[in-house]
């Protein structure tokens, strides 16, 4: 394992430490927690979101909080959900009397730990809504399961929610088109090289030279099938067919389009992929409201992209192209 | 016998260490089927939970179990803390108002933990969770009328045992489907080196 | 190698169509080329700027491109210096009659590259001038040699150069502030392991499990030692320290700091070396008025980061703030 | 004898097929002290150069020289694109108003090949750099009063062989300083390729 870490136990504090020093007007941490809030939370009258998760995904999810975004974000250790004190923390630090959002990932751990805080702030009298983002389109809808995973495109969510609380949505207005965002969002992603868990040392995985992994979550869990490696026009073609035969997309339809790199693959490759996802589209009549290319939802350093599309409305417009100051996604 | 806050006492730190030990084996389980974390998880949970036990007393076995379960829900993390949590937290309000805790209020004790853990994770046994050692070890505990040491390190090795076959419905592994097949599920495993804790506990006591 | 591209021959023309697919209505492919440049290229009457080099440095050079910073960039194969008459298609695109400016980074071959390009140009009656950008302090400053390296500093030199053209400063304007940037700016990199040029093939060296490279360049090339792997503290404090030591720095003085990945690198890591920079120039009582944590200026997929220190003064600190709405670099 | 316009083209012709035969031997040299890519640079510039020499028709070496240099110019890139390319030009240039050039004509066009060389690189022999093959072949070219294919081949291949022992002063390998010691310098293996070929054509055109 090469890391440019001090001590694998310290690396989520380290890591705040470091951003707040980086963002000092724009961030800071709640004391004595692992929550990192806008400088200026609570903002009152204003629904406050938060979001969080396991670390390790940076730029998600302290690089989302910024007015037009995230009021908060809790930093679990690496891969590990955060705990409910944390989160209620958080929750804590971000209600400004209108009540705290929460956007939680599809993951066990993240809906039990998330919800018992949920639990925690209804018990103190804040008034706390959610809504959990399942866009992983490689993993089975169903309900005798767990479910999809939440991935890149709860970044849409982010954004779309934060900017509806900004403008000075109420918690319903808020919760709802949040609602319509992982209504109207899918991805999947893939891998060509694992993660290495700085406290585990082990890598998540091993593939050969020749494969890579198809349908992966964030969290160096193994993906859904082990294939050869295939081009980049393959990888786009599979990942976005997979997206577009979820839901109903039709000619005419307007969407976002992100292409995530997962940590270390360059953003050539990325943009490379996103040159077949964009003709795709086009073959289908399918119009390109606006791109994202880059690094929004990463699995420490794995190698791999994953592809999201979101569908528009005029609502869904408006409110992705709304400013936003998070270091993250300035707009 | 009766579970004494001694025996309490022991029956965490025991199974810290047997997590300790296995810490490395714990999360390259998990990291077969899942993200690799349980063991890390595990360990710095218990560690903080046997940190706070050795540092405080105790006048009753249900204190004991909330400071475990309030340890556990703040430092663990996961799908794994809430769950662990949540189980302490019920045993520990299903043996509260005694001192120590007889056979019968244990069994409670447990019965009231898988409840806990079904209503927060909506797991069922079979679904190739820690569900899968606790509710085999509740049937055990509910056909005896004392402690029996050698049945439940048993019980919790062959159900631990046999999570390897089945394929996972819930948890991180459920997205494996059947390759989940063939791999141990890292929490039942943990799960039984709480219980085969507690028997090396029930044995020392007798 | 394990890469998501379809031909290694290819990858730069792939890119490219997929950058400009990502911003259709900010940038354009100048036809024929592989010059990226600002969809409203020529501004008439505004300085044109022109910068680039050999691919695989993304989101160098091509991100940059758009309004307060970069009118184009030329992308040369991976690694390897645009050839004349593509740096000469973009001067040619981005002349709005103001002249061009072309930011060089100081190796050989960009700079005879863009030289010659230069000369065509002037001899077409186009005024250009240009900057050589050496802030790599790894390397001897010596007028016998090579000197030193462009690297991630180079990207302050696009946006506050840029914000001088925007604003309306003349050629020698713009040129002048290029040159204070360059006079003010320091960085030093460092690697955990190599990157692989695609059509290569081959890691561009080998480092044992426990080894890293100091004084890394931006193309792979060996760095000037190498060493046991350290701490992150440790590394932040040897590039740092080289940084501080190579301009004088005193208490008082107000910096930008920018901690660069160069390709696999985690955010984290990043963040857990901004950190001990911080500290350190806290320790000194040097000011940080503005802080950059990520993939600035990249090296495929290399691990390692760089540290780069800008002192500012009121002139740089209010271009360094101008809008900038280049895809990778929004503030 | 003199350089005739097939002389050009098989030189050319031969310099390509061993810059395709050594591709990635020349990019192995160049990732040792360089970045990698002399070898991709070289093979491309080469490749494209042929193509045009193949497809045109000529009454003039000049003429050749000077599309090859235009394509290498355009084509190669890097440090070797405008260093081989202006060496052409220069050549070209020297050479012109004759159809075929003469061994006294030929040497004057290596000569202001290695000035434009050092116009454009700033490099002087030593540097480890292609110049350490050029200067020696000059050298001996200017010694000689008609082509001598043996002392050619040799001259360039002990001169490519002696940068080997040779601390980089210019070029990308100087950010290595003593590390480059124990390396071929591979802008100098490239140039001893362009004169083995030389000395091939002017063993065949005898
Ligand atoms: N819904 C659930 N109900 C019961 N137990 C579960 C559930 N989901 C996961 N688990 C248990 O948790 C273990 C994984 O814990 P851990 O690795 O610490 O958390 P995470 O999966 O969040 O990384 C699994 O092996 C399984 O035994
Ligand atoms: N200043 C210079 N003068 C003469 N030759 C040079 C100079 N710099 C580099 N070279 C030659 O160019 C070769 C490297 O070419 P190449 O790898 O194609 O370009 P780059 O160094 O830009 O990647 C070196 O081996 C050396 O022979
Ligand atoms: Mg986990
Ligand atoms: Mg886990
Ligand atoms: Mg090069
Ligand atoms: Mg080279």
């Amino acid at each position: 394992m090469k890391k440019i870490i001090n001590d694998p136990n310290l690396v989520v504090q380290d890591m705040l430490a470091g951003m707040v020093a980086a963002f000092p007007n724009d961030l800071k941490v709640v004391p004595n927690t692992t929550v990192v809030a806008r400088k200026d939370a609570p903002v009152s009258n204003k629904v406050g979101l938060v979001s969080g998760g396991g670390s390790g995904h940076e730029p998600a999810h302290a690089g989302y909080v910024g007015q037009g975004m995230l009021d908060a974000a809790v930093a679990g250790e690496v891969f590990t959900s955060p705990t409910p004190d944390q989160v209620y923390e958080a929750i804590k630090a971000v209600d400004g009397g209108a009540g705290v959002f929460l956007v939680i990932k599809n993951y066990t751990g993240d809906v039990m730990n998330f919800e018992m805080a949920a639990e925690m702030a209804a018990a103190e009298g804040i008034n706390v809504e959610q809504v959990v983002v399942n866009d992983d389109v490689a993993v089975e809808d169903s309900s005798f399961t767990t479910g999809r995973r939440g991935i890149a495109g709860t970044v849409f969510v982010h954004k779309i929610a934060g900017a509806k609380a900004e403008a000075g949505g109420s918690l319903e207005e808020v919760k709802a088109v949040a609602e319509k965002v992982v209504a109207n969002v899918r991805s999947m992603g893939m891998a060509l090289s694992p993660c290495t868990v700085p406290a585990a040392g082990e890598p998540s995985f091993v593939l050969a030279d020749n494969e890579m992994e198809v349908g992966m979550g964030i969290h160096g869990e193994p993906g859904i099938a082990r294939k050869e490696i295939a081009t980049a026009d393959e990888i786009a073609q599979e990942l976005t067919q997979k997206v577009l035969d979820d839901i109903e997309f039709n000619s005419g339809d307007e969407v976002a389009v992100m292409v995530n790199g997962l940590g270390s693959t360059p953003e050539m490759e990325l943009f490379i992929v996103n040159k077949k996802v964009h003709a795709m589209l086009a073959d289908r009549g399918i119009k390109v409201y606006k791109t994202f290319v880059g690094e929004y939802m990463t699995s420490l350093e794995m190698a791999g992209c994953s592809v999201s599309l979101l569908k528009l409305d005029e609502e869904l417009k408006e409110l992705l192209d709304a400013e936003s100051k998070a270091p993250a996604f300035r707009s | 016998m009766e579970l004494q806050v001694q025996h309490a006492l022991n029956w965490i730190e025991k199974t810290n260490e047997k997590i300790q030990t296995n810490k490395d084996y714990l999360s390259a389980l998990d990291r077969a089927i899942g993200d690799g974390d349980h063991g890390l998880n595990m360990a710095r949970g218990f560690q903080e939970a046997v940190g706070k036990t050795t540092s405080s007393s105790y006048t009753s076995v249900s204190d004991i179990f909330k400071d475990v379960a309030m340890t556990l829900m703040s430092k663990v993390g996961g799908a794994s803390g809430p769950l662990y949590g949540t189980a302490f937290l019920k045993m520990s309000m299903a043996v509260k108002g005694e001192d120590s805790v007889s056979h019968e209020r244990f069994t409670k004790g447990v019965e009231e933990a898988i409840n806990g853990i079904i209503q927060r994770g909506k797991a069922k046994e079979g679904d190739k969770t820690l569900l899968d050692v606790w509710t085999p070890v509740l049937r055990m505990l509910q056909e005896q009328s004392d402690f029996e040491a050698d049945s439940l390190e048993n019980t919790a090795k062959s159900a631990m045992e046999s999570t390897k076959d089945v394929m996972a419905i819930k948890g991180r592994a459920a997205y494996l489907k059947e390759r989940s097949i063939g791999h141990l599920d890292p929490g039942s495993v943990s799960s039984y080196y709480l219980f085969a804790s507690l028997a090396e506990v029930l044995k020392e006591g007798e």
